[in-house]
């Protein structure tokens, strides 16, 4: 049989793995539909026929959640994830930046733009947004800020050198080397980022259990924490 | 040629292509139609015609994606009757990206025949008319041959677009590799990860040549229908 | 067969309202260039929509503006040859032609696509688009097409216009076969009165979007208050006659009411009935029977009238037989041989001047 | 001002191969449908590029494949009159008038717009649009364009064709100002030889893609063997002629070599050179001088040649002073009147029938 | 209605008609002279230029954003040069939502044109050559004219891509709320987020209203024109 996994498009790279994984061991097919959260959560209300969803924040879990759309207890927080302060060939090279409330990003950018993802919707912004303004510096930056659609567009625009600084994903830094960590973000600066996988209640089935119960397992976990991703319970 | 995609790459290209030619295919009839109506006939609504046929055109395609999942999804009310009635179900099939490949390159298509039809000397119509034609033949005989250039170019302009469609098509079938993802979601997908570039680039050359070769015979054969009607 | 149309059509700086009847044969449109003669063909056809009035081919409404009937144009079924060629550019010469042969009703009968080719000269042509024609090949094969579409009426728009002589002297014996032979009717529009002669047997004169005269050819066509409609150069009288008798010099003698006349040679045997255009200035007028001339043609007859034209001449109007002949001499002339009503003449009439465009199948 | 044309253009089925000159005045281009007529002078405007050969016009060569000339249609300055009209669609008539008047030299002089709308009689259509005009209204906007861009040489494909006999003779004495008083030469494609003999200096014959022949149109016209080409009914000989006096009664008389000749009025003043047409089949030949007859005009000659035509007619050839008369009269009466070579005979002609069409200026 | 929406969404209003009014002015008359060329002249490279123009139709919009950045961008070499020479600067800049829209709509907009031209007799413009007219002349009096329908069609259908125009603009000027953010790129921010839809709902029918505007008041500038044409 084939199971159908509606996953966040960041996941693409991890999930190709964990696929080949759980065919290789079980015979039976993963077969994930990348796209962003917000679509595939609307496409899930519309009777998608996905067997399980991995979003990349809990907003559109939860209102799948409250749909009734999600098999009862299945759901759990899969991976966790940090967001990062880079700088690219557009920073000075020697550019060192600890973050905290002191810090001075508006210098730091030298007229030029901070790379976001759009900050008040897709999920990397969202909680960078939200860090910066527990940290007080978002109103000093909020007219430099760039917000791209997605946050490998804005991780392109400092690979690219068009902004000298973003905020992404921990994950999406570290597998660019055009681009270096400058710093990451407390923890305690923003909501935990995680992305919650549910089992969707019409897909419910004992294969789709198995798979679910390989995307959890220990074999999905040493993938996902190559790929740069913490994972819950850790 | 194989090594340089893998399996997955070469269905989406596939799929794109079929995906194509049916949204094409099949709507260029009603492309015809529609413009000759717009171009033609004078009947109450047909501004509205044309501003509705013009939406996808104006509305960002993540919008028309989400307007055709709540008609034609599952749960939607024309999806749910022509399950029902036809058995024919759009929602997260190849033929719902061609239905959005269609609805997408629509405008484009008329536009495109409109204004060859309106180019049309009306008076060969009425000579044709006079020789006893009806309506219908005067069109299949002479307004059609006349305007085949237009009609190839509306044809090749639209399955260009179909070739690119992404926004709608993704938001309304989803990105399931082999059944939904066409060569514009795995350029998209390929995208969204980190060391995805290479294999992105990959795919829009695919994109890139099909879509030239689809124009290179378009042209040839716009050419050959305009100089028939040149004479010589 | 007959058409009747009583139809007006007001537009900004012209105005038509004409009402006549084409009662079958070849009736002739005349009228100088922007009378409305297209315009009201195109009525005809069901091109334009007239704002009043009523269009009746044999007794069938093909339009009526009280009765709302607007009988669509293929429906119509009559051949029209457009003053603009209106080729198909994207077929061949040989589709062009063929292109209104399926829907001819079954039982129409017509010359075939061979016939009409050898006729038009175009069976050199037939695999050509229009595109590589030139003008008068053009209007040929517009001729062609509207023949084999086998309709029940001919609306030809000048279609003679731009065609040679030597070509029109090829097809005008054609449209009289088409007149006589076929029955097929035509309605003719024509700046030339020597094709409105040899063609017509009825014509109507417009004048700026008004019927000024209508009537069969011969009346209309002698009537010395048409000279200005025609020209000066175009008048003449319209004599019926009857071929007698064909020599073996080439000539053919034929009686008129007022006496014989010589012509050229002509194709129908004796007995049959034609007309002869006879041209007022080609009429010389005597006062007695000249010899040593070596014009053939000597008709005793007596002056009727004398009318005064714009510069120099004169046309006399002279009763031969019970016909009427017009000749047109100078003022001098007149004079010189004292010309008066009442007075007898003989009227002197070259073999050759009556050309064989004049002188038509009765 | 003289056009030299030396083109070749082969096409499929079709192979132009011309050479002629235009010496300046009216050169007429005749010949069938489908001869070339468009062809040639398409080249010339620089619309069609022949294969080989050379183009020139008074010294300026417009093309010459060999050194790779092709002088761009526009720095061509021929103005030329389409046998299909080509009115802009999206202009006025006003605006289709004057398009051409920026680009006219500085220097260069003409009618102006008035003078032209009145005389096309185009002046009530001024603010219409070509859509709204008659066939032979959108020919004469054609020409009334064409004129007003003042073209060092006027093109004309056959211009009157679309247009009735009144305009037509409204329109010819404005070309021979044209051509006599402005010096404007002028390259007119015709079908009709009476336009050809009353308005060309010269004539250029095309058959099939060749010239067959060309020359002054006195010795073309007159040329008997020519007959073929413009048809029978057009033979007749063009005589040089002298206005001498203008009489009380309308009429004008002139002088030819052969004798004095009685025409209508005429509007030059007596002294002027001018040029008459006369029809062989309006030339009645007689063995003695006849009196009593309306006929004014006599002229004393000798036989020539005598032509077998086909059917019953015979072509006379008269010497009449320095000229040759041609006359077209029946072999029966040629037998009776015993005409042989070296007979003299006298030719009768009328006055009206030397039609206005057939007196051209100088 | 000023509750209606609030400033930030009129901001993204007012800033989508600036940028694609920028976008298809500009560009139109370069989009005039390509048509021109495709239809009528033959040179080296013509189908390749012809494949360039409707590369943006092919690609995904993403794709094409990103070639942007990486051409147009302060660092890339035209951008570097433009801002050098010029002082024009595209990147985050409304100017760059404009060039972005213009190149997105470009191939319709071309295409229409060239449609237009193909059907001008040119026969007529040989007429105007006659009458001694320079070839550039002749189009600007004969051949413009007649294919105004056309142009305007043309014009039309890009300013309503360039309204709905949202891959390529983000990717390549991001969404700088009062600089860049248009109206798609506020409708994508109101998709994204659960909730948001009533929000976007009502920028999508600003937008509606926009597009069926320009396209009403586009009919009847084509129809006039071809009335004009037509005669009477
Ligand atoms: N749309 C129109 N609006 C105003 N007047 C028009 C319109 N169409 C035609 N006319 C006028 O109507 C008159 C008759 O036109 P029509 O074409 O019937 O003339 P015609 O007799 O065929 O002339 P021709 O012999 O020159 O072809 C002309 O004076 C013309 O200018
Ligand atoms: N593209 C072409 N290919 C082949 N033959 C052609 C082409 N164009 C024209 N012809 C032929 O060339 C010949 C001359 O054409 P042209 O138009 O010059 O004739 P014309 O003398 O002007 O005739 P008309 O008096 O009928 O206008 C015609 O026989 C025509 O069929
Ligand atoms: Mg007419
Ligand atoms: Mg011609």
């Amino acid at each position: 049989g084939t199971t159908t996994v509606f996953a966040a498009a960041s996941l693409k790279n991890a999930m190709d793995e964990v696929a080949a994984a759980y065919q290789g061991e079980t015979g039976n097919q993963m077969l994930p539909s990348f796209a962003g959260s917000s679509k595939l959560a609307r496409q899930i209300q519309q009777g998608a026929p996905a067997q399980i969803f991995v979003s990349a924040n809990p907003g559109w879990m939860d209102l799948l959640d409250q749909d009734s759309l999600l098999a009862k207890d299945s759901r759990t927080d899969l991976l966790l994830n940090a967001i990062v302060l880079i700088a690219g060939p557009g920073a000075e090279a020697d550019l060192a930046i600890k973050i905290d409330p002191q810090t001075d990003l508006v210098g730091a950018l030298h007229q030029g733009h901070l790379a976001m993802a759009l900050v008040d919707a897709v999920p990397a912004g969202i909680y960078g947004k939200a860090a910066l303004t527990s940290l007080g510096l978002w109103d000093g930056v909020a007219d430099r800020v760039a917000q791209a659609d997605n946050v490998r567009a804005a991780l392109r625009l400092v690979a690219s050198g068009e902004a000298p600084l973003g905020i992404v994903y921990a994950t999406d830094a570290a597998a660019d080397a055009s681009v270096r960590v400058l710093d990451t973000f407390p923890a305690d600066s923003h909501p935990a980022i995680v992305y919650p996988a549910a089992i969707l209640k019409e897909g419910d089935s004992a294969e789709t259990r198995t798979a679910f119960g390989f995307l959890t397992g220990d074999t999905a976990r040493a993938i996902f924490l190559r790929h740069g991703f913490g994972v819950a319970g850790d | 040629m194989n090594d340089w995609l893998g399996p997955e790459e070469w269905q989406a290209v596939a799929l794109s292509l079929k995906v194509s030619f049916w949204a094409i295919g099949l709507s260029l009839p009603f492309g015809i139609l529609t413009a000759y109506a717009l171009a033609r006939w004078s009947f109450p609504g047909k501004q509205v015609l044309n501003g509705v046929i013009h939406l996808p055109l104006i509305l960002p395609p993540v919008v028309t994606g989400y307007l055709l999942l709540l008609t034609f999804g599952r749960r939607g009310p024309v999806g749910g009757w022509l399950e029902q009635v036809f058995g024919l179900v759009f929602a997260f099939r190849w033929t719902g990206a061609a239905l959005a490949a269609a609805i997408m390159a629509f405008p484009l298509m008329v536009r495109s025949i409109r204004l060859a039809i309106e180019a049309v000397d009306p008076r060969l119509e009425q000579a044709a008319a006079t020789l006893g034609a009806p309506q219908i033949w005067v069109f299949a005989t002479v307004t059609l041959p006349l305007i085949l250039p237009g009609v190839i170019a509306g044809a090749i302009l639209g399955f260009a677009k179909a070739m690119g469609e992404f926004g709608a098509t993704i938001t309304f079938v989803s990105n399931i590799p082999g059944q939904t993802q066409t060569l514009p979601s795995a350029i998209y997908t390929f995208l969204q990860v980190p060391g995805g570039d290479t294999a992105a680039l990959r795919l829009v050359a695919v994109s890139v040549v099909v879509a030239m070769a689809a124009l290179t015979v378009s042209e040839i054969l716009a050419r050959r229908a305009a100089r028939r009607v040149a004479g010589a | 067969m007959s058409l009747e149309v009583d139809i007006t059509r007001p537009l900004a700086g012209f105005d038509l309202r004409v009402a006549f009847e084409a009662p079958g044969g070849v009736t002739a449109l005349f009228g100088r260039s922007g009378a409305g003669k297209t315009t009201v063909i195109n009525a005809i056809a069901g091109l334009e929509r007239p704002a009043t009035g009523r269009i009746t081919l044999s007794g069938q409404t093909l339009f009526d503006a009280q009765a709302r009937v607007n009988l669509p144009v293929h429906r119509r079924r009559l051949g029209y040859v457009f003053q603009d060629g209106r080729l198909f550019p994207h077929l061949s010469v040989r589709q062009n032609l063929t292109y209104g042969q399926r829907f001819a009703p079954r039982g129409a009968t017509g010359p075939g696509l061979d016939e009409v080719a050898d006729l038009l000269g175009l069976a050199p042509l037939l695999d050509r688009r229009p595109g590589a024609l030139s003008g008068g090949e053009k209007q040929r094969v517009a001729f062609g097409r509207a023949l084999l579409a086998r309709p029940r009426m001919l609306l030809m728009d000048e279609p003679l216009a731009a065609l040679d002589a030597a070509l029109k002297e090829e097809i005008l014996p054609y449209l009289e076969r088409l007149r006589d032979q076929i029955g097929l009717p035509i309605l003719y529009v024509s700046h030339s009165v020597a094709e409105v002669a040899r063609l017509a047997t009825s014509v109507v004169v417009l004048d700026a979007g008004r019927v000024v005269r209508a009537g069969p050819a011969e009346q209309v066509l002698s009537d010395p208050t048409m000279v200005r409609q025609f020209g000066l150069r175009e008048a003449g009288a319209v004599l019926p006659a009857q071929i007698t008798r064909h020599h073996g010099d080439g000539l053919t003698e034929l009686a008129v009411s007022g006496g014989r006349l010589f012509l050229p040679e002509m194709d129908q045997p004796a007995g049959t009935h034609t007309r002869v255009r006879i041209l007022a200035h080609d009429v010389i007028v005597a006062d007695h029977a000249p010899l040593g001339l070596s014009a053939l043609n000597l008709l005793p007859g007596t002056v009727v009238t004398l009318r005064d034209g714009q510069g120099p001449g004169v046309i006399v109007q002279i009763q031969c037989g019970s016909d009427l002949l017009l000749a047109r001499i100078t003022r001098r002339s007149a004079e010189a041989l004292r010309l008066a009503p009442g007075r007898p003449v003989h009227a002197v009439i070259k073999t050759v001047s009556i050309a064989r465009t004049d002188v038509g199948a009765g």
